[in-house]
């Protein structure tokens, strides 16, 4: 890689505060780090933590999420459902090894633009200092230890035929669903 | 109630009489005080003007040892002490630079400062933690009659202070009331009194004392209460040359300690009247 | 009647002055300054000062570094902070004179025989080497170095002062003068300014 | 005609799935009477070389129990996937990682530390570590390497089917054979139980309010559970609302609350994530103290929403365990 | 499942924007990358997507190449979205096989380098490939609008938005808290720069409200609860007491005189204190309604303690002249207690003010302290005719030479009081220098006085306020460009003896200056109500972080909220002057118009519901749900929702732990390629 390292955050910002809010940094171009990509939803309580741990494990090195303040969800009160899972979110996710900091949740009102700006650039340089998560990377040294069974098989196969690994399919199968 | 003191050059100087009228005052009210282990200089208006990084370190210094003390709370009487030390405190948690500066600084010599104690005044101590109530218990010769101005000055008020409004204070007045004085109302509580100026400019700073003696004589006003040694030294001082350059005015200027000595009947050398240059007449009349 | 140009060339400026100032922790806020003078209004001393505050803090803002180190405003200022407090935009017009006397007295601009700096200096000095200040001995040094006529003067204040036990020639001073001075030249260290 | 050919085989795993194939009681004569066992380690006498010797997809199905952990588990997975038609994960375990794999909470050396060196059971002076090579009089035995990762069954192998459950039910497990045998499979892949979660079929469901609102998470042994209520509305925690049914209840008809052993539904990816994600939107408090305080009662939120489910679950591991290389 | 799948022929449309986009972000190379993804049957790259041409091109694409979804990366969806659904549609597409990537706000105006914005930009299109195979179509769902409308706050804004949608054959229900309509402008003396009087021209309108057969008038009265949403919300109103029959009175006073109390002696608020009012009273001549009414606290027939509802216990102690006066007509009612009313409405415009700043927070200006120190709303009702002491300035401390009370010869007017400061309010209160002016022409021409106006920056941007300015500046006010350090009352020259004095630096002239004065007027600036807050969650609106309802967009939809059906007028969205207040009301009612004369409204088609084979019945989403739009089918033991209900949030989605809930549009399997998609880069 040629390029410095930078974080990837993936951003789930509810469309009636945070969404707005970061439409308005850029009617005001307002200038922060370009490595956020938000995930437009409906209500912060529409995050499912799945979500959280699906962008992390397919790469983000950061997740943010974006709600309305306490009390002023369009939806009444998603935000509060959205900050009761973060609570228990964030316990578990310390527990799998992952740093708090990793995963923040921020109240943005439509009309802090400005705050839009602090956070993600706030965000960005914490996770810089962190360093790379790098789930992907992760799964893929896990898994160098069995790396030697596909060579295995594809060795046998060679000699006898195939024996299908994960990836393979088996073609008898497909006879007996019909 | 046990704190830690910071004295401050000012006391054990020329304004040795606040510490000597403080001092008895605190113990007569329970407070223990533990003066800090040899303390330093705080640096006062004049170090920030040269070194902004060595004046906070200093100043760290005296909230280090504090820390190391275990006492929580420190209390500076001084108005440039209480701060310097809380402006100190502010840059060390407002500025990591300066935080890692000072921080490695005191730790060349094995101290440190994770800026937790608080700097209190003794304004902040009597109204918040001791309480009018329990002053007001000690009170055996009530400041009948006497009508005071209170001077608050510049520095304890501004701008760290979060035990009195910034205009507007009020702790000295409420606790002038309850030792039974009156008290006048005036602009000029929290103007400046023209600090070192009076001595290194004295055609500007020395107006400013001027005006100030001026408006509390006109307002009816026996005393100033004050409770700063350079406010206290300036306003009493410098009358011959006041005097000289514009009219007498001859009023005295107390510390608000000396004034509770009195009315608790503590004994002439812990009231330490005699400390001041201006005549005391209108507090002995008072007291007749 | 004597007549004299004030025009500022481009050249009189410093760039980047302006900013430098500004980048200094508590002198960041000076960016918001609206110029509408409350620093001027409540400041008791811009009665005597040749820039009103408020012209300082534009001064500093278009990089007049010259003017403003060698303006007496700086000198002028008490440190009472009522500006600070009363500023609309929370500027701390304090913490900048500050900054300001700390520049003058870096680059030697301030006005000679002047004798707040001399304060100011002499003040440091007596911390450094005694941890402590004696005003008696303190107010001497400023008098001999900046005018010691004046020093006669301020006789009969000391007479004063030992009528009353406030006057003292006991120099002051701390046990640990050395950690002290230890913890100062590693400041020094830290800003880079290590003994030579 | 030749009866088709069935083998068992056992990977990490407590041998509890085993039980369940002789819990087939009478029914299992039927199984055995229509196939052929040609590998079942734990009931009959096989040696891996008579496995070898099959020819390829010769075996019509194999059940495989228990998580892969070892080199050798992992050898005997490639192996029967080689021979049979289909091979079917078998248990939690095989399907989900299953109690072996909350060992994916700590690396190999934390593991062999504690249990060869600071167990406090343990009586091991020299602190041998177990081999992968070991030499004594003049033999040189290769042994199983103990990986870093506990695994399940598809993440080493190509599986066909999942047969859920700590252990499965003796009527799932019939099923199965059932539909084997009848040729009546549904698509690759899938779990041979019902497609919807263990309210379903529990019959506490009915006492359950609508407007649970949580204040406080009891664990089992805090509290005398009320025998016929929901779980959850005793606020006690209960994984049935986020697990599969095909249990017939059994644990909550046993007054005890489900612990997610059949693993999520087919919509869910990270059963955790869910069961977290709904108890924790139905707790009261607003404000992060209160929810905090709630919180508390669950305090080991990956052992208690990923007790069966870790290796599958999203993140599979924790992530920040270090990998040693081989040999130990 | 098992369905042979169409095959996937998505078209990608980036769009330049002009510049806007294309300045930072390399458009062609992101519409080439596109090209490479799978399911892409066409990638272009356009000046500008959302003009004809541009929307002609996504129709014709669809017809010529036969695409099946569409993916176009321009702007904010909260902009364009449904430009180009329509778009889409018009192609012969479902308008929901669209997805639409924001490179604009979220990319080329935020960021500085251009190959970072494009690596962003085409891993957000990715995203939205990827999304957007999951597409399905969905039919849009109209909702009914109730023809009626609700109009909260009877000031300017209010009575001139009800007015409109009354003429306009709409039915309106006007509701003010105060006991009269009129507003902050019923208070004032004059309008600026017109000078025409402020009562001259409002009066006839509130009299016009009061009696219009299709305005509903409540005032005394406040919104406690709303339900419901777009075109059918429900209200609850809590009307008053004001122990006297509106229906009755005739406004004749008469009750008035014949009080007990000979002389008015309770604090008159609509006189700002300055005058004084009877228990019994009608807040001004031209109140609307013409209505007395009795305050409790201070009524000698009420006993001081409260009955168990709250509402005061009646003595029987007074006299009750007031009763015997009032005669035949019987309009005074003690037992009156304060009652709930609800209305069915379809729209609600939210006009419901401001409050001026309190200038006792700015101490340094002694307000409170010294007694000759006003605010500009007690001064506009100083120089009112019919004001508390008849139009005439006079002080309310000091003497004259002839020993009556004391009139200024000179008064300083400050301005920006509470405004412009980062401590009290930042922003510009924007009439304060209009009206300070207007002050300063009426002080002087009722008083003569030397005028003093201190002012940080003249902000004189209106039609004829400019030349307003000028006028001053020819009446010899003069104008000191500085902020008033303080108002202080110690004197250092005899002038300034017994006077108040204002420091002040004339930033203009360079000098700090005292200038002594009779009076000083503080130009206090518009704050939120007190209680915006509740009101604003009352109706469902946001605030800005300044404390302000938040306008739906700040150019191009003004007056609207983020709560259909909701609209704002006047100085609750923010200050302005009445010129302003009164085409936004307009603005706020023509908007109002549009949803009853259409009839309906479409509703976003991203309502949730159960997969009904799938849900074990676990109920764990039906109390997450606000709108109550999960239920619980007792007979199949499985929760399902009533769409009509339901809003799209998510939520329950979110939570269900077994995935039975749907979402369209935001469904799981859509977010998770969207994840993928914008983390798939290299």
């Amino acid at each position: 890689m040629t390029k410095e390292w930078t974080p990837r955050i993936v951003a789930f910002f509810c469309n009636w505060c945070t969404y707005t809010a970061a439409d308005l940094a850029g009617v005001s171009r307002l200038k922060y780090a370009s490595n956020v990509r938000v995930i437009r939803l409906m209500c912060s309580g529409r995050v499912d933590p799945q979500f959280v741990l699906e962008a992390l494990a397919k790469g983000a090195d950061g997740v943010l999420i974006g709600g309305c303040h306490p009390g002023d969800c369009h939806y009444v009160e998603g935000n509060y459902k959205m900050l009761r899972r973060f609570e228990l979110l964030k316990r578990l996710l310390a527990d799998m090894g992952i740093e708090e900091r990793r995963v923040r949740l921020e109240w943005i009102s439509a009309a802090e633009g400005e705050k839009v700006k602090t956070v993600i650039n706030e965000m960005t340089e914490q996770i810089k200092k962190l360093g790379p998560l790098g789930m992907p990377q992760k799964f893929e040294t896990w898994d160098k230890e069995i790396e030697h069974l596909a060579v295995e098989v594809q060795a046998r196969d060679a000699a006898q035929g195939p024996c299908p690994t994960r990836a393979a399919q088996l073609k008898p199968m497909e006879a007996v669903h019909a | 109630m046990k704190y830690a003191y910071f004295p401050g050059c000012s006391l054990k100087g020329t304004g040795r009489a606040y510490e000597e009228s403080l001092l008895p005052v605190m113990k007569h009210l329970g407070v223990e005080l533990q003066e800090l282990d040899d303390w330093n200089c705080c640096g006062a208006t004049a170090y920030m003007a040269v070194d902004e990084g060595k004046a906070c370190a200093a100043a760290a210094r005296n909230l280090a040892i504090a820390e190391k003390s275990g006492l929580q709370q420190i209390l500076a009487p001084c108005s440039a002490c209480y701060l310097v030390l809380n402006k100190t405190q502010h840059y060390l948690h407002e500025y990591p630079a300066m935080r890692q500066t000072v921080s490695r600084a005191l730790a060349t010599v094995g101290l440190r400062c994770d800026g937790s104690s608080a700097v209190r005044h003794p304004l902040d101590v009597l109204i918040n933690d001791i309480g009018l109530e329990a002053v007001k218990q000690k009170i055996t010769r009530p400041l009948k009659g006497l009508k005071v101005a209170p001077y608050y000055g510049c520095q304890i008020v501004r701008p760290y202070a979060t035990f009195d409004d910034q205009s507007n204070p009020t702790t000295m007045d409420r606790l002038l009331e309850t030792l039974g004085a009156t008290v006048i109302k005036w602009p000029l509580k929290t103007k400046c009194c023209g600090g070192s100026l009076t001595g290194t400019l004295p055609e500007a700073g020395l107006r400013l004392s001027y005006i100030l003696l001026k408006e509390a004589i006109k307002r009816g006003a026996d005393v100033i209460a004050t409770v700063c040694p350079l406010c206290q030294f300036n306003l009493d001082a410098y009358h011959p040359k006041i005097a000289a350059k514009w009219e007498p005015v001859p009023i005295p200027t107390v510390y608000f300690s000396q004034l509770m000595g009195l009315a608790f009947g503590l004994p002439a050398d812990q009231v330490v009247l005699n400390r001041g240059m201006v005549p005391m007449k209108p507090l002995a009349a008072a007291m007749a | 009647m004597e007549i004299k140009r004030t025009i500022k060339y481009e050249a009189d400026r410093v760039p980047g002055f302006g900013r430098d100032v500004m980048s200094v922790p508590g002198c960041e806020a000076l960016e918001h300054c609206i110029q509408c003078g409350t620093c001027s209004g409540v400041c008791p001393l811009s009665i005597y000062m040749d820039y009103t505050p408020r012209q300082v803090m534009e001064l500093v803002r278009s990089d007049f570094k010259n003017e403003v180190l060698q303006s007496h405003t700086i000198w002028l200022c008490a440190s009472c902070y009522a500006c600070t407090t009363e500023c609309p935009r929370q500027i701390r017009i304090t913490d900048i004179m500050y900054e300001l006397k700390q520049r003058a007295i870096k680059e030697e601009v301030y006005p000679k025989r002047f004798p707040i700096p001399v304060l100011a200096e002499e003040f440091t000095k007596m911390v450094h080497d005694y941890g402590r200040i004696s005003e008696t001995w303190l107010v001497t040094k400023m008098y001999l170095r900046t005018n010691p006529m004046a020093a006669l003067g301020m006789a009969g204040l000391g007479m004063n002062l030992m009528k009353t036990g406030r006057f003292s020639l006991k120099q002051d001073k701390i046990e640990h003068r050395e950690e002290l001075a230890k913890i100062m030249e590693a400041v020094d260290h830290e800003n880079g300014k290590a003994k030579a | 005609m030749p009866k088709p050919k069935v083998a068992f085989y056992w990977c990490a795993s407590c041998g509890g799935c085993e039980e369940t194939v002789v819990d087939l009681a009478e029914d299992i004569l039927g199984v055995v009477e229509k196939v052929d066992i040609v590998l079942w380690p734990v009931a009959m006498d096989f040696k891996y070389k008579d496995v070898a010797a099959m020819p390829d997809k010769s075996i019509v199905a194999t059940l495989l129990n228990g998580a892969i952990r070892t080199s050798e588990q992992e050898e005997l997975a490639v192996l029967l996937r080689r021979k049979s038609q289909y091979l079917i994960a078998y248990g939690a375990c095989a399907q989900l990682g299953g109690i072996p794999a909350l060992a994916n909470q700590f690396s190999r050396e934390q593991i062999l530390k504690f249990n060869y060196e600071d167990c406090p059971a343990l009586v091991n002076e020299k602190k041998t570590r177990p081999q992968i090579h070991f030499e004594e009089a003049g033999r040189a035995p290769h042994l199983p390497e103990f990986r870093n990762v506990v695994r399940t069954l598809d993440q080493v192998v190509d599986v066909d089917f999942y047969i859920p459950g700590c252990p499965p039910t003796p009527k799932l497990t019939k099923a199965a054979f059932d539909a084997l045998l009848g040729g009546k499979l549904p698509p690759k892949g899938s779990v041979l139980a019902p497609d919807i979660a263990l309210c379903d079929e529990c019959e506490r469901k009915a006492t359950k309010p609508t407007n649970v609102a949580f204040t406080e998470f009891k664990r089992p042994h805090q509290a005398l559970a009320d025998p016929t209520k929901c779980f959850l509305a005793q606020g006690m925690v209960c994984m049935g609302p986020a697990t599969r049914s095909g249990c017939g209840a059994a644990c909550t008809s046993g007054n005890m609350p489900c612990t997610g052993c059949f693993g999520p539904t087919s919509r869910v990816r990270d059963q955790g994530a869910k069961i977290l994600s709904s108890l924790c939107a139905n707790v009261e408090a607003k404000d992060e103290e209160g929810i905090r305080k709630t919180l508390a009662g669950i305090p080991d939120p990956v052992g208690t929403f990923y007790r069966y489910g870790l290796a599958k679950s999203i993140l599979r591991r924790k992530v920040d365990l270090a990998m040693t290389g081989n040999g130990h | 499942m098992s369905a042979k799948k169409e095959e996937l022929r998505i078209g990608f449309y980036v769009c330049h924007c002009g510049h806007n986009i294309a300045a930072m972000v390399d458009c062609a190379v992101v519409a080439r990358y596109v090209e490479t993804l799978p399911g892409v049957a066409l990638s272009r790259d356009y000046k500008y997507m959302c003009s004809d041409p541009g929307q002609e091109l996504i129709q014709q694409d669809i017809r010529e190449h036969r695409l099946n979804r569409v993916v176009v990366a321009s702007c904010s969806p909260l902009l364009h979205e449904h430009t180009f659904r329509g778009a889409v549609e018009a192609g012969g597409l479902n308008p929901f096989y669209f997805h639409m990537v924001n490179i604009r706000e979220h990319d080329s105006w935020v960021h500085t380098d251009r190959g970072e914005a494009t690596e962003k930009a085409k891993a957000l299109a990715r995203a939205a490939i990827q999304r957007v195979a999951h597409h399905k179509a969905l039919e849009i769902k109209k909702v009914e609008i109730h023809p009626d409308v609700l109009v909260v706050g009877g000031g300017i804004a209010g009575i001139h938005a009800a007015m409109t949608l009354a003429n306009a054959g709409k039915k309106v229900y006007l509701v003010e808290r105060e006991p009269s309509i009129g507003g902050h402008m019923a208070k004032f003396d004059k309008t600026f720069p017109t000078l025409d009087c402020a009562a001259c021209i409002l009066t006839p309108k509130m009299s016009e409200v009061g009696s219009h057969p299709n305005i509903t008038l409540w005032t005394y009265s406040e919104v406690t609860k709303v339900d419901g949403f777009v075109g059918n919300y429900t209200v609850q109103v809590k009307r008053k007491a004001r122990y006297v029959n509106e229906d009755l009175c005739t406004g004749c006073q008469d009750c008035i005189s014949h009080c007990v109390f000979k002389e008015p002696k309770f604090a008159d608020d609509f006189n700002e204190g300055l005058g004084k009012r009877k228990p019994i009273f009608i807040p001004f001549p031209q109140a609307t309604p013409q209505a007395v009414l009795i305050d409790p606290e201070v009524c000698l027939n009420f006993k001081r303690n409260k009955n168990p509802d709250g509402s005061p216990v009646v003595g029987d102690k007074c006299k009750k002249t007031c009763v015997e006066a009032c005669g035949e007509k019987h309009a005074i009612d003690f037992t009156q207690k304060d009652t709930l009313q609800e209305v069915k409405v379809g729209s609600i415009i939210v006009c419901t003010g401001f409050k001026t700043y309190d200038a006792g927070r700015s101490p340094a200006y002694g307000y409170g302290n010294y007694k000759n120190v006003y605010t500009a709303l007690e001064v506009e009702r100083l120089v009112n005719a019919s004001g508390p002491t008849g139009g005439e300035v006079i002080l309310r401390e000091g003497k004259n030479a002839d020993g009556s009370p004391k009139t200024p010869k000179s008064i300083g007017i400050i301005h920006c009081v509470g405004s412009r400061d980062k401590k009290t309010n930042l922003w510009c209160s924007r009439v304060c220098c209009m009206y300070s002016m207007k002050l300063a022409h009426l002080l002087r021409e009722h008083t003569g006085a030397e005028m003093y106006n201190f002012y940080i920056d003249m902000r004189t941007p209106g039609k004829g306020y400019e030349e307003f300015y000028n006028k001053l500046l020819e009446e010899g006010t003069h104008f000191i460009r500085g902020r008033v350090g303080e108002v202080t009352d110690w004197a250092m020259t005899p002038e300034e003896e017994g006077r108040l004095v204002i420091r002040v630096e004339d930033t203009l002239a360079g000098v700090v200056r005292r200038i002594p004065v009779d009076m000083v007027v503080l130009a206090t600036g518009l704050e939120p109500q007190a209680d915006a807050g509740e009101v604003r969650r009352l109706f469902n609106m946001s605030c800005g972080g300044d404390g302000w309802f938040l306008e739906r967009h700040p150019k191009l939809a003004p007056v609207s909220t983020f709560t259909d059906g909701v609209f704002l007028a006047g100085c609750c969205q923010g200050p302005k002057d009445i010129p302003d207040t009164v085409a936004q009301a307009g603005a706020a009612a023509a908007e109002a118009l549009v949803l009853i004369d259409k009839g309906y409204i479409e509703q976003e088609p991203n309502t949730a519901h159960i997969l009904e084979d799938e849900c074990s019945g676990c109920k764990s989403c039906i109390p997450l749900c606000p709108y109550t739009a999960i239920l619980f089918d007792e007979g199949r033991k499985k929760a399902y929702i009533n769409e009509a209900l339901c809003k799209g949030c998510g939520t329950c989605v979110g939570s269900c732990p077994s995935a039975s809930i749907v979402q369209n549009l935001f469904d799981d399997q859509e977010i998770f390629s969207e994840i993928e998609g914008v983390l798939a880069y290299d």
